[in-house]
């Protein structure tokens, strides 16, 4: 984790590579209304966009939720307001990732997964470690 | 080449507006306070159909850089039909402009309703850019209307 | 030539003092003055000095737009016995200093906007407008509140008023309402009697079942044509008795005026109290129509008034002004499912609530679930369903009146059942207006309805049950509720004739289909198109204190035109130069009004007289658009006002 | 009819029976599936960030590929169908990731998203159409009530996959009627079932994958059908257990009477 960042350039990078436009949002709250893994995340996809807005980026990048977002995009779908709160979610998570050994998942980490899994671990479709591999690592 | 004393390009911009929509629009975005080129005049006229194939010729014979229309939406216009028929002539008018060596972005036609201040601001500075871009524009200009005036 | 500083508006960014020195040596310009502000009463004095002192034949006023102040300008001329229509205005403030930041550069552009309303002046001709006489009848499209209050007060004023409603009864979305927010006073007790009074009043006629089919003409002599739906009965026999409703065997068809939660017959009276009280056959749902056998109305009605052979009836009439008075609906909530309205019927609008609600609405009064009749336990309300949204299936604007209805309806099943628990989901409570916020806080506060702000993210049928998903924003927690009824607020949208109506007055309309009004402050219930006045909800969302308002305000402003016996037209109608005219009649085909017919004419060409067929145009139908100039190809027609040689002399000297 | 198709990777190792099926009932039906020749992982995860170009090629590619040879693209896994749908829409929309793919890509002439992506349900649905299916259809799956689960990538978000209503979708429901089964509709068949987090976070997929199950139990589903490979593996191993899981080709079919050893010999 970046000890030093320069919030208001990293809010202005996030919100540019996640396509989002923040100062739509009416604060309406229906993305954490629609969010079906909100019980797990310590900042719901409301506070996203709002911090972004703020240029709050420090706590954003240590919140657990952006392990937790499933991209299922029903906060995308639902908004009112066409902000896409899953795009931003996503784009904190890759400046988490995007510095060097970063990688929430990593091969050598894989055996203790499929470990977990014993017999069941052949089952795993190449589809799962694809998208794991995409959302985790750089 | 008119230039001002910054030594930036001025060119000359005849805006045609029909009186209910998009002159409307223009002093919308006037009481808005949203800024576009003062290089830009604008000609009140009651409807976009007003607007003569004419004029326009007349404005780049007479040194325009560019010419832009702008009237109600489609099936919004105040008197039924009339930017329609106007749709069609221009249609008609740039293709010849543009044979003529005038190029397509010199002239445009704009639909802007009366709430749309922010829209005419917009396409007013676009094209205003579009217009600078291309530089001056002489190819049917008549010299000796230039020369009378001094 | 006279500059105006506006205060500071024009003098802050455009050099006064330069505009009025550049002009004063143009061509035609005797004085060239400036001062503070033209629209004075004080300087259209000194207008009328300078008129006056110099023999002044045209002035030219550099203020703000000619859509502001041009009848004023005009008015000073007149009263300084010039002719008003040699008043030319350069529009220095809207489209000049107020857009440009940099004072040399706006005043070089007011110059410039100077002369060319100057060469525009020099090619002026006095010109006289036209009179018509006026129609002394109304026209009010829509009977719901806004339409009756609208006709009630016109016809007070002493004229006639004709209402056209499409469905079968007046009474509009008002007459579903179970209570009225903030009195709670019974909409049907407040409305019924304005029913009736219209339906009494001797200068008002009603057209129900009835719709707009064409307008022509203009302000003042408007020939409409309207559409009377045949009923299938005839309402000067019919008693109203009810039998034939009673006996008819098709009962399926969902009532519309119960929002669907009841069936109706196929003959009907919408509700009890309808006016007129005259049933009217739905052909799609009436066996008779369909297969050719029943006919059991026609036996049972003693009257004889069941007519299978009528047919629809086109009326023709004249009037002086048109009110649209169309109203609105709530959105369909097919793109809404994430709250299921689809999916169970324990997911309701708030309209088909009201019907719930209301004594005599399907359940009587009695609060139920749709599903199994059960009362309700736990009640969720979700507000903003529709409204302020930018996407495809959303409207942008605020619907104004669900946060009320809402603390309303919240209210009204705390006090009736005092054991349930109600939720209202939130984004904003929007409470402007007379002891507003004072019956929201009492829905709150002495009511106990559990306000959350959130919007709902999901509502699942399941066991019987809705489980409502949504987060409360304050606490920052995850809120689930297993709601037995969930009340959805739709966003409300102008009603779907509006938009060809809007077509039919040429009057326009917002990218909502909301009627647009001339001036958004300044003439609220005018259409920017004479003669046509705008009331209710299809102008912009409004409640009902606010509609009645309107209604009054639109009706006044009606009575005010038919008051008059002449108006005075725009004279800046199109003109035939007869001997340029070569009888083609390309004119007479682009002319949206009819304006232009063509007449054998003694002309005299180059010496010769002869008779031609040439154009000729009605003064009184032209609105002065001017499609017959360019189509013209002789250069025959011109438009007053707006020549060929003035505007090419105004392109001149902007180019110059 | 003739199509270009994108099985994509797990078709071809875990999926196999998804894509076997898909191709049998096709060639009842009359549609011809050409499957692409090189064609490369979809990368199974869209990439939001408008700033990650190479994430988006091997999508392109196929694009590209397909509008080579004139025809429609199409999918069968939701994941590839998602990404392939999605980068199409940017190179339809998005002038700046046009220009820096084409860029990267070289195609003879410039790729403006002319390809049109179709999942297999769509073609079932407006090429062959469930009318047709109905009356192929030798062997109806009487007496079973199916559960269609969508989950997420299909239906969302709706502006770029214009699949179905999103909310309230029909096209499973259809397809499960044309074979002649009693479609159940239950509330959570649109809602996620955590897939992306089954390797890493099983606790979570468990939770959102029992509540898919038990939903579609609830409503009275004897089994469930889906699209999506990473959806079948987790409602299957982190679902209640209730109810089987099968790809809705699977159903096809056996409805349509073709023997799906046949299928996976050549599959393989």
């Amino acid at each position: 984790m970046p000890v030093h960042v320069d919030e208001k350039k990293w809010a202005a990078d996030i919100t540019l590579s996640s396509g989002a436009n923040v100062k739509k949002c009416m604060k309406c709250g229906k993305c954490s209304g629609a969010c079906p893994n909100y019980a797990e995340m310590d900042i719901h996809p409301h506070k996203f966009v709002s911090m972004i807005n703020d240029c709050d980026v420090s706590a954003l990048l240590a919140s657990k939720s952006i392990w937790k977002c499933l991209s299922c995009f029903a906060c995308v779908e639902r908004c009112p307001r066409d902000v896409k709160p899953a795009n931003i979610i996503e784009a904190v998570r890759t400046r988490v990732l995007a510095p060097q050994g970063q990688n929430r998942l990593t091969p050598e980490g894989l055996p203790k997964f499929i470990k977990d899994l014993g017999e069941d671990a052949e089952k795993i479709p190449q589809q799962l470690l694809a998208s794991a591999f995409r959302k985790y690592s750089r | 080449m008119p230039i001002d004393e910054k030594g930036t390009f001025r060119p000359k911009i005849v805006a045609f507006c029909c009186n209910w929509c998009s002159y409307a629009g223009a002093d919308l975005a006037g009481s808005s306070r949203l800024n576009y080129p003062a290089d830009i005049k604008i000609i009140r006229v009651p409807c976009s159909c007003r607007v003569n194939p004419l004029f326009m010729l007349r404005a780049f014979q007479r040194g325009a850089d560019g010419v832009i229309m702008c009237g109600c939406h489609p099936g919004d216009c105040h008197y039924t039909s009339g930017n329609y028929f106007a749709r069609r002539r221009m249609t008609l008018l740039f293709g010849m402009l543009d044979y003529l060596g005038i190029e397509k972005g010199r002239t445009r036609v704009e639909w802007v309703s009366a709430a749309e201040g922010q829209k005419f601001a917009g396409t007013m500075n676009q094209f205003a850019e579009t217009v600078k871009s291309l530089g001056e524009c002489r190819r049917i200009e008549d010299l000796r209307c230039k020369e009378s005036v001094g | 030539m006279f500059v105006c500083w506006c205060g500071s508006n024009i003098a802050a960014t455009v050099d006064v003092e330069a505009v009025t020195e550049a002009v004063r040596t143009e061509p035609g310009v005797v004085v060239a003055t400036n001062s503070q502000y033209m629209c004075s009463e004080g300087w259209q004095s000194s207008i009328r000095n300078a008129v006056a002192e110099h023999k002044l034949t045209g002035i030219v006023v550099c203020a703000c737009s000619p859509r502001m102040h041009e009848p004023t300008f005009r008015k000073a001329a007149a009263a300084a016995g010039m002719n008003p229509y040699m008043v030319e205005i350069a529009n220095i403030r809207e489209q000049c200093s107020w857009i440009h930041k940099d004072k040399p550069e706006a005043t070089e552009k007011a110059i410039i906007l100077a002369r060319a309303a100057v060469a525009k002046l020099n090619l002026d001709k006095p010109l006289t407008a036209g009179e018509s006489p006026v129609t002394k009848r109304a026209l009010v499209i829509g009977g719901g509140i806004a339409g009756i209050q609208t006709a009630l007060d016109i016809a007070d004023a002493g004229y006639e008023v004709d209402i056209v409603e499409k469905s079968p009864t007046i009474g509009g979305k008002m007459a579903m309402l179970d209570k009225t927010f903030p009195t709670l006073d019974c909409s049907a007790c407040i409305l019924t009697p304005k029913m009736v009074d219209a339906a009494a009043a001797e200068k008002i006629s009603l057209y129900t079942y009835s719709e707009v089919e064409s307008v022509k003409g203009f302000v003042g002599n408007f020939t409409v044509e309207i559409r009377k739906h045949a009923r299938s009965v005839n309402s000067e026999l019919c008693t109203g008795c009810g039998v034939c409703m009673e006996k008819c065997p098709s009962k399926k068809t969902k009532s519309e005026f119960n929002q669907g939660l009841s069936n109706r017959s196929a003959i009907y009276i919408p509700f009890a109290q309808a006016i007129p009280n005259v049933p009217v056959i739905d052909r799609e749902a009436c066996i008779k129509f369909q297969t050719g056998k029943c006919g059991v109305c026609e036996k049972v009605c003693t009257a004889k008034a069941v007519d299978y052979e009528q047919q629809d009836e086109i009326v023709t009439k004249q009037y002086g002004a048109i009110v649209a008075a169309t109203g609105f609906n709530p959105i369909k909530l097919d793109n809404f499912d994430e709250f299921a309205y689809s999916q169970s019927p324990d997911v309701i609008t708030s309209l088909e609530f009201e019907r719930l609600c209301n004594a005599a609405g399907p359940t009587k009064g009695h609060v139920v679930r749709p599903s199994d009749h059960e009362e309700p336990k736990t009640i969720v309300f979700v507000q903003c369903v529709g409204s302020r949204s930018t996407v495809d299936c959303g409207k942008t604007y605020c619907s104004k009146i669900c946060c009320m209805y809402t603390a309303k309806h919240a209210m009204l099943l705390r006090e009736k059942y005092p054991g349930t628990e109600v939720y209202v989901f939130y984004i904003d409570v929007r409470t402007p207006g007379k002891s507003f916020d004072e019956f929201y806080r009492r829905a709150v506060e002495e009511y106990n309805v559990h306000y959350v702000k959130g919007m709902v993210g999901k509502v699942a049928p399941e066991d019987g049950h809705l489980r409502v998903q949504a987060s409360d924003l304050i606490a920052d927690k995850q809120i689930i509720i297993d709601a037995d009824l969930v009340v959805l607020a739709p966003a409300i949208e102008p009603d779907p004739s509006a938009r060809a109506l809007g077509t039919m007055l040429t009057a326009s309309m917002d990218t909502n289909d909301f009627f647009t009004e001339a001036h958004p402050k300044l003439r609220p219930v005018e259409s920017p198109t004479a003669g046509i006045f705008l009331s209710g909800v299809c102008q912009g969302p409004k409640d009902i204190p606010d509609t009645v308002a309107q209604a009054g305000a639109a009706a006044s402003k009606v009575i005010g035109l038919l008051s008059k016996d002449k108006l005075i037209g725009n004279p800046c109608v199109a003109e035939c130069n007869e001997p340029l005219c070569n009888g083609c009649s390309a004119c007479e085909l682009v002319c949206p009004y009819g304006a232009i017919t063509y007449e054998e004419k003694p002309v005299f060409d180059h010496g010769v007289r002869e008779t031609r067929r040439v154009a000729s145009v009605n003064e009184a139908l032209c609105q002065g658009c001017g499609a017959c100039t360019v189509t013209c190809p002789s250069g025959a027609m011109d438009l007053k006002g707006f020549t060929n040689l003035q505007i090419m002399a105004e392109v001149d000297a902007i180019c110059r | 009819m003739k199509f270009s198709y994108f099985p994509g990777c797990t078709l071809k190792t875990k999926a196999k029976e998804l894509d076997s099926a898909a191709r049998g009932a096709a060639e009842v039906l009359g549609v011809e599936i050409e499957e692409l020749d090189e064609w490369q992982c979809c990368g199974a995860v869209y990439p939001l960030a408008r700033d990650e170009i190479a994430t988006r090629l091997s999508a392109a590619r196929a694009l590209i590929d397909a509008k080579r040879k004139g025809q429609d693209l199409l999918t069968l896994c939701s994941a590839c169908h998602h990404v392939i749908k999605r980068v199409n829409d940017d190179m339809k929309t998005d002038a700046d990731m046009r220009g820096k793919v084409n860029n990267y890509v070289q195609p003879e002439a410039p790729y403006e998203g002319e390809t049109r992506v179709v999942h297999y349900l769509e073609m079932l649905r407006d090429n062959v159409g469930f009318g047709e299916i109905k009356k192929l259809v030798t062997n109806p799956l009487k007496d079973r009530k199916i559960g269609a689960y969508y989950g997420c990538m299909l239906l969302r978000p709706s502006s770029v996959m214009s699949f179905d209503n999103p909310e309230n979708p029909r096209i499973i429901e259809d397809f499960i009627s044309a074979i002649g089964a009693e479609p159940v509709i239950y509330p959570y068949r649109n809602e996620c079932c955590g897939g992306y987090l089954a390797l890493e976070d099983r606790g979570i997929s468990k939770d959102m994958s029992s509540r898919v199950m038990r939903s579609a139990a609830k409503a009275g589903a004897d089994s469930i059908i889906t699209a999506c490979p990473l959806c079948l593996y987790n409602l299957n191993e982190n679902g209640t257990g209730e109810l089987p899981v099968r790809y809705f080709t699977e159903l096809l079919a056996e409805a349509l009477g073709v023997k799906s050893e046949g299928g996976l010999a050549r599959a393989c």
